[in-house]
């Protein structure tokens, strides 16, 4: 059975098709990139997958159960995960806690214990905090634990993130854009970091605008230009489609906003 | 048959009040997300300082011009003195400052003025006027016209005038449309003049027939609030429907099921509404980014 | 409290406690409701307690000794209103407390004062207030119940026997349309059509045009103070209902008047007090010195018109004077023995005469039925 | 400095302010003070744990407090409840009500969330006001003594009534702090901070954001509620301003110019405005110009809150 596969997936604003009919599959431990142009509709795909956009069109099956439009809480139950373009930190939190809510599935419990301060609150809450604090010690954060998140840099934030997601285990991670902003230095620490997770058994799904790193790492990759999907294929054999070149030279490279 | 058509005279007059405070809210809510909880003491100053004006022997037009101006003044006072440094607060922070300046409001009204029930005479008399066995006062036709002719006159300068088009921009994204050169805080304030100078308004007109005292604010507040959302903030088609709305709700319960529990009826419609179009009646769907 | 404005900051940070210092005999405490939605009740209440103090210390005090008043605005709020009368008798020691604008600031302080067996005059309309008899517990005001009776006693009078009632939703039109509907069977009147609106509604004509399509219905009752009843009667005039239509003595002023417009209130009744027609008082009536004193007083002092309120206080405090004056002592419990003997009282609203078993003292002689005439009140014969 | 200590400091001090301080009360009237700054303390940490840990707003709170204080008027003369399970009644009353009314409300946002707690408080004093065959309308009704005081008179404890309602309501301040401290730290608190730092960003791991926030609307109310039946209870008389709009609103700014983001904070704020009038009757004619004024300034001057302002003041200049 597929990990995760997307179906003619599709969604229009105001009469205007940002994304139409993708399809494409994931299995586990592989590293799939969705590239294109700036406004390509990347970050949308995702947001469709995971949840926070209900599709106009098409299904996401995610291991034989259409998921199709699911809360996002209720795909993380599922073993969805994933961090954001623009970063989704708690900053009112501190950098530990920031990681202890990715173990939140573990960690939840009657409410009435945790007010109460029950022994079986307290239980939970122990096993969460060792679990984040090695989860930091792994995207190298542990020193960080008890600074408010808001004072990060921002290459510090995206491992965090990163972190948060990983802590529930997840089977399939989405990353949108997980290298911008940061130095090279930090890109090589989180290129090794995802191919570490995939290793591991967890399926990737990454949106990045550093193609030396998605042609380096990813098994598979799915190229969208004007919402559609124009090519799919290993590194090698997209680098070579003329129809992706084409949508690259027709359009001027940012490197910050994506639609 | 003329039951009806009073209950919808008595709508339409409370109404018209409830929403030319709803459109005042609009007009600063789309200037910059604020809801301002002292709209409805625009509303009371205007009164107020009409009544005081003509009591100190102002021919009432002049006296209502000052009230109106001066409400305007004091307007742009708040968002220079209270908003602007709140840029960014978070909403609980905004609806305090906004509470804080009704507050403040209240409390210099009754000491520049005083704790009575006061009124001034109606434009056009007091001899009502009777159709189809009904009657309304000519005031209320003031009224109903004078939130007309605002929402007309907004309309019109928010599609029609580069600077209604201007606050428009503002409200959709500050950062692009200091770049292209709109003078933000220019918008900003008169925004401001605008919101307190038709609530001042609001209160020139209505004093005849609802009278005025220092503490009626709130309660205009409250409604107009409750209009401005039912109809979706932001929009000043829904602010007007809204406002409307609310007031033929009351006379309609009024009239036919209780009028113990004619406001009941209102906020019942708009827990409803927003239970089923959270963003109001005619209020746009928001999407959120990430 | 006015008196202490002149007070630096400093000492009002720390006045937490040292309220109303001076070098007074006789502290009297008052809490009333000078701000919050009886605002218009409460300010001329405040109003009056601070004008006869003043006027009272300026003629010697009682007994040789000097009043002193410590003044509290409880907003309204029954909650404010117990912590304010903890405040008077705890920390301030006052010796007697006059206030309790509303009914429930009322109660509120009443509790506190039994407790501490302090002398309470309350400012407020419901007869549960007096009624069981409790030991400290005065009141000033007829109660609502009265007023009802004396407006169905000039109804059946008229021959009216079905009416139309249109109540405010505030505690005092509450309180008075669940007395009037208590006592309405006494007189062989029927209400027909029981409406409300809220203290803060513009417009009252869907109430009232359900009323006048009510069949049968004669007269119009209207129990409310503020602005609600003159939009009623602007309203019921813009209906062109020509039915009698009575208000309450909520609206006893001649405010009232000027808010209706002198044509809408033309031939509106109500039982008021003698304070509205001081001018038509008989010379030899009992209560017309009292009236035109306080009357010329206030108005002069304050331009604006006396009212039934201001009244309530008015008689308080001349109850009180009187009683510390005839016990000769402002201990608490002298002075709420002497208030218990009170007779023959003239006050504002009507004359006094205490017992063990009436601490109000009125009846309803002490109401007085007005009418809108020529745009002013006349007494009804 | 470690967490656990943070919250054991926080009740500690609470607990030597209520204990300490009378020592220093110049009259009895004092305690009365003291016990409406903690039973206001109590309603608004509800607040903390629903605006500063969860980030939802709600203008309605007061009716919660109201039927926690109605629960305690007519369950014991109705149902013959003792006056203490009258307590427990209206906090099972208003925690159902909150569930009920909180499901479909808290999908709404900013304002459109403020407009309808508002409208649900309005709701709940308009019946209040209105039906006065069994509340007694906007008069108020009586409420029955509790009866611990004699209790304890009994055991040999003679307080006066103001000192019996001061410690009473400074415990169950304690009680309530204490609660609302062991939230903060423990997962389902983590999950309701983490939803007010990002929406979106709690969904993706898991937190069911609709469910959490209902359990913070409930806990909530329960507290307005409990405090509400306090001071019922030590009034012995209620009227329907327990439930109306300007209390709601008073719990809010006690919660936020105090620091709604920490229980001390916004009970700090419950003191200040509790004690604000009381200083101010003075200038009893300012009062209004000067609450209204405290409300701008601290807000815009000092956002986080009066309390968690000044210690980072204190702590800067520690430094």
């Amino acid at each position: 059975m597929t990990l995760l596969s997307v179906e003619g997936l599709g969604i229009s604003f105001g009469g205007i098709k940002a994304v139409h009919d993708v399809s494409f599959k994931v299995e586990p431990g592989e590293i799939v990139s969705v590239i294109g142009p700036n406004g390509a509709g990347k970050t949308t795909l995702f947001n469709m997958i995971s949840g926070v956009y209900r599709p106009g069109l098409g299904r996401v099956v995610l291991e034989g159960e259409d998921v199709t439009g699911m809360a996002p809480f209720r795909l993380a139950q599922r073993g969805m995960s994933r961090t954001f373009q623009n970063l989704q930190i708690f900053q009112n939190m501190t950098v530990l806690e920031n990681a202890i809510s990715g173990f939140h599935l573990q960690e939840k419990g009657p409410v009435l214990a945790d007010l109460l301060h029950l022994p079986s609150s307290r239980r939970r809450a122990r096993a969460a905090d060792a679990g984040a604090r090695a989860l930091l010690a792994r995207v190298g954060l542990e020193r960080a634990a008890d600074r408010e998140a808001g004072n990060l840099s921002y290459g510090s934030l995206k491992r965090l993130e990163i972190a948060r997601a990983l802590a529930m285990k997840p089977k399939v991670l989405l990353l949108d854009e997980p290298a911008a902003g940061c130095n090279a230095v930090e890109t090589e620490e989180i290129d090794h970091l995802i191919a570490e997770v995939a290793a591991s058994g967890t399926a990737i799904l990454l949106v990045e605008h550093d193609m030396k790193m998605v042609m380096r790492i990813s098994s598979h990759i799915v190229v969208l230009d004007h919402g559609e999907k124009i090519a799919e294929g290993s590194p090698a054999e997209v680098s070579r489609n003329p129809a992706v070149i084409a949508a690259y030279l027709g359009t001027e490279e940012g490197a910050d906003a994506d639609g | 048959m003329s039951e009806l058509l009073q209950f919808l005279f008595s709508g339409l007059t409370v109404g018209a009040v409830y929403a030319l405070v709803a459109l005042g809210f609009t007009i600063i809510y789309n200037a910059s997300d604020v809801v301002n909880f002292a709209q409805g003491e625009f509303v009371m100053l205007g009164g107020m300082i009409t009544w005081f004006a003509h009591a100190a022997g102002l021919p009432l037009p002049l006296a209502a011009l000052i009230a109106i101006v001066a409400t305007a003044a004091l307007g742009v006072a708040i968002n220079k003195l209270a908003i602007e440094p709140a840029r960014g607060a978070p909403v609980v922070s905004l609806i305090i400052i906004t509470i804080g300046a009704s507050v403040f409001l209240q409390g210099a009204a009754q000491l520049v003025f005083d704790k009575q029930i006061h009124s001034f005479p109606a434009f056009s008399g007091d001899t009502p006027l009777r159709i189809g066995g009904a009657t309304i006062q000519p005031q209320s036709l003031w009224v109903i016209g004078g939130a007309l002719v605002v929402f007309a006159g907004l309309w019109l300068f928010f599609t029609r005038t580069l600077l209604g088009r201007a606050v428009l921009a503002t409200s959709n994204n500050r950062l692009a449309a200091q770049l292209v050169g709109i003078n933000t805080n220019f918008v900003m304030t008169l925004s401001f003049a605008l919101s307190a100078g038709i609530g001042a308004l609001a209160g020139v007109l209505a004093t005849p027939i609802t009278l005025t005292a220092y503490n009626v604010g709130i309660g205009f507040a409250l409604k107009g609030f409750a209009g401005a959302m039912l109809g979706g903030m932001g929009n000043p088609k829904g602010a007007l429907a809204g406002g409307f709305l609310i007031g033929l709700i009351e006379a309609l319960t009024a009239g036919y099921l209780s009028s113990t529990y004619k406001e009941a009826a209102a906020f019942v419609v708009i827990l409803l509404v927003l239970f089923f179009m959270p963003q109001g009646l005619f209020g746009r769907k928001s999407t959120e980014r990430v | 409290m006015k008196k202490t404005l002149t007070t630096t900051v400093p000492a009002a940070l720390i006045a937490l406690g040292l309220a109303g210092a001076a070098s007074a005999e006789i502290k009297i405490g008052a809490s009333v409701s000078a701000t919050g939605p009886a605002a218009f009740l409460g300010d001329p209440e405040a109003k009056t307690l601070e004008m006869l103090v003043e006027e009272t210390n300026a003629k010697g005090g009682i007994n040789g000794e000097q009043i002193a008043l410590v003044l509290y605005d409880d907003g309204g709020d029954a909650n404010k209103a117990r912590t304010f009368a903890t405040r008077l008798i705890e920390d301030d020691e006052v010796q007697a407390i006059i206030g309790g604008t509303t009914t429930g600031t009322s109660m509120s302080i009443l509790s506190v004062a039994e407790d501490a067996e302090i002398p309470f005059i309350s400012l407020a309309g419901a007869i549960d207030i007096i009624q069981p008899v409790k030991p400290f517990t005065f009141k000033t005001p007829h109660t609502d119940r009265m007023a009802c009776q004396k407006i169905f006693e000039d109804m059946q009078k008229s021959g009216i026997q079905k009416i139309g009632m249109i109540s405010g939703t505030d505690g005092f039109g509450a309180s008075m349309q669940a007395q009037c509907k208590d006592v309405v069977g006494e007189y062989g009147i029927e209400i027909a059509a029981d409406e409300t609106y809220d203290p803060k509604d513009a417009d009252m004509t869907a109430q009232l045009t359900k009323i006048r399509n009510t069949a049968g219905v004669q007269a119009v009752l209207n129990p409310g103070f503020g602005q609600g009843p003159s939009i009623v009667t602007r309203n019921y005039r813009q209906l062109g209902i020509e039915l009698p239509l009575y208000q309450s003595h909520g609206v006893a002023s001649d405010g009232f008047i000027e808010l209706a417009g002198k044509a809408a209130a033309e031939g509106v009744r109500l039982p008021g007090t003698a304070l509205l027609v001081a001018d038509l008082l008989a010379e030899d009536d009992p209560q017309k010195p009292v009236v035109t004193a306080y009357k010329a007083a206030f108005e002069g002092k304050f331009k604006e018109p006396v009212g039934t309120f201001g009244g309530y206080a008015h008689d308080g405090f001349a109850l009180l004077v009187d009683a510390v004056t005839r016990a000769g002592s402002a201990e608490p419990a002298a002075i709420r023995d002497a208030l218990e003997q009170t007779s023959g009282l003239a006050g504002t609203t009507g004359i006094y005469t205490m017992s063990p078993e009436d601490h109000l003292g009125l009846d309803l002689s002490a109401f007085r039925m007005l009418e809108v005439k020529d745009g002013s009140w006349s007494i009804v014969e | 400095m470690p967490r656990l200590t943070a919250k054991s400091a926080t009740l500690l001090v609470l607990a030597a302010l209520i204990a300490v301080t009378p020592f220093f009360f110049p009259s009895g009237y004092y305690y009365r003070v003291g016990a409406l700054i903690f039973v206001n303390g109590l309603a608004v940490t509800g607040i903390v744990i629903l605006t500063g840990y969860a980030g939802q707003i709600s203008l309605g709170h007061a009716g919660f407090a109201g039927i926690g204080g109605y629960a305690c008027a007519l369950a014991p003369t109705h149902l013959g409840l003792h006056p203490s399970l009258a307590v427990v009644l209206g906090a099972a009353i208003s925690g159902v009500l909150a569930y009920l009314v909180g499901r479909p409300i808290l999908r709404l946002k900013g304002y459109y969330l403020a407009v309808a707690t508002l409208g649900f408080g309005i709701l709940v004093s308009m019946v209040l006001n209105n039906e006065r065959q069994l509340t007694g309308g906007p008069d108020g009704i009586a409420v029955p003594e509790l009866g611990l005081r004699g209790l304890l008179k009994d055991w040999g404890l003679d307080l006066t009534n103001g000192q019996f309602w001061y410690f009473f309501c400074g415990i169950a301040l304690l009680i309530g702090a204490w609660i609302a401290l062991n939230l903060h730290q423990s997962p389902s608190g983590r999950a309701l901070r983490a939803l007010h730092g990002s929406e979106i960003a709690a969904g993706t791991v898991g937190i069911d954001v609709a469910r959490v926030k209902l359990q913070a609307f409930v806990i909530s109310a329960v507290y307005a509620s409990v405090a509400g039946s306090l001071v019922a209870l030590q009034n012995k008389f209620i009227t329907p301003d327990v439930a109306g709009f300007m209390h709601s609103i008073e719990m809010v700014t006690m919660a936020v110019l105090g620091g709604a983001g920490s229980v001390l904070g916004a009970i700090f704020g419950a003191g200040i405005l509790t004690l604000l009038p009381q200083a101010l009757t003075v200038f009893a004619e300012y009062e209004q110009l000067v609450l209204g004024l405290v409300m701008m300034l601290v807000m815009i001057f000092l956002r986080e809150g009066l309390l968690p302002s000044v210690l980072r003041k204190l702590r800067g200049r520690g430094e």
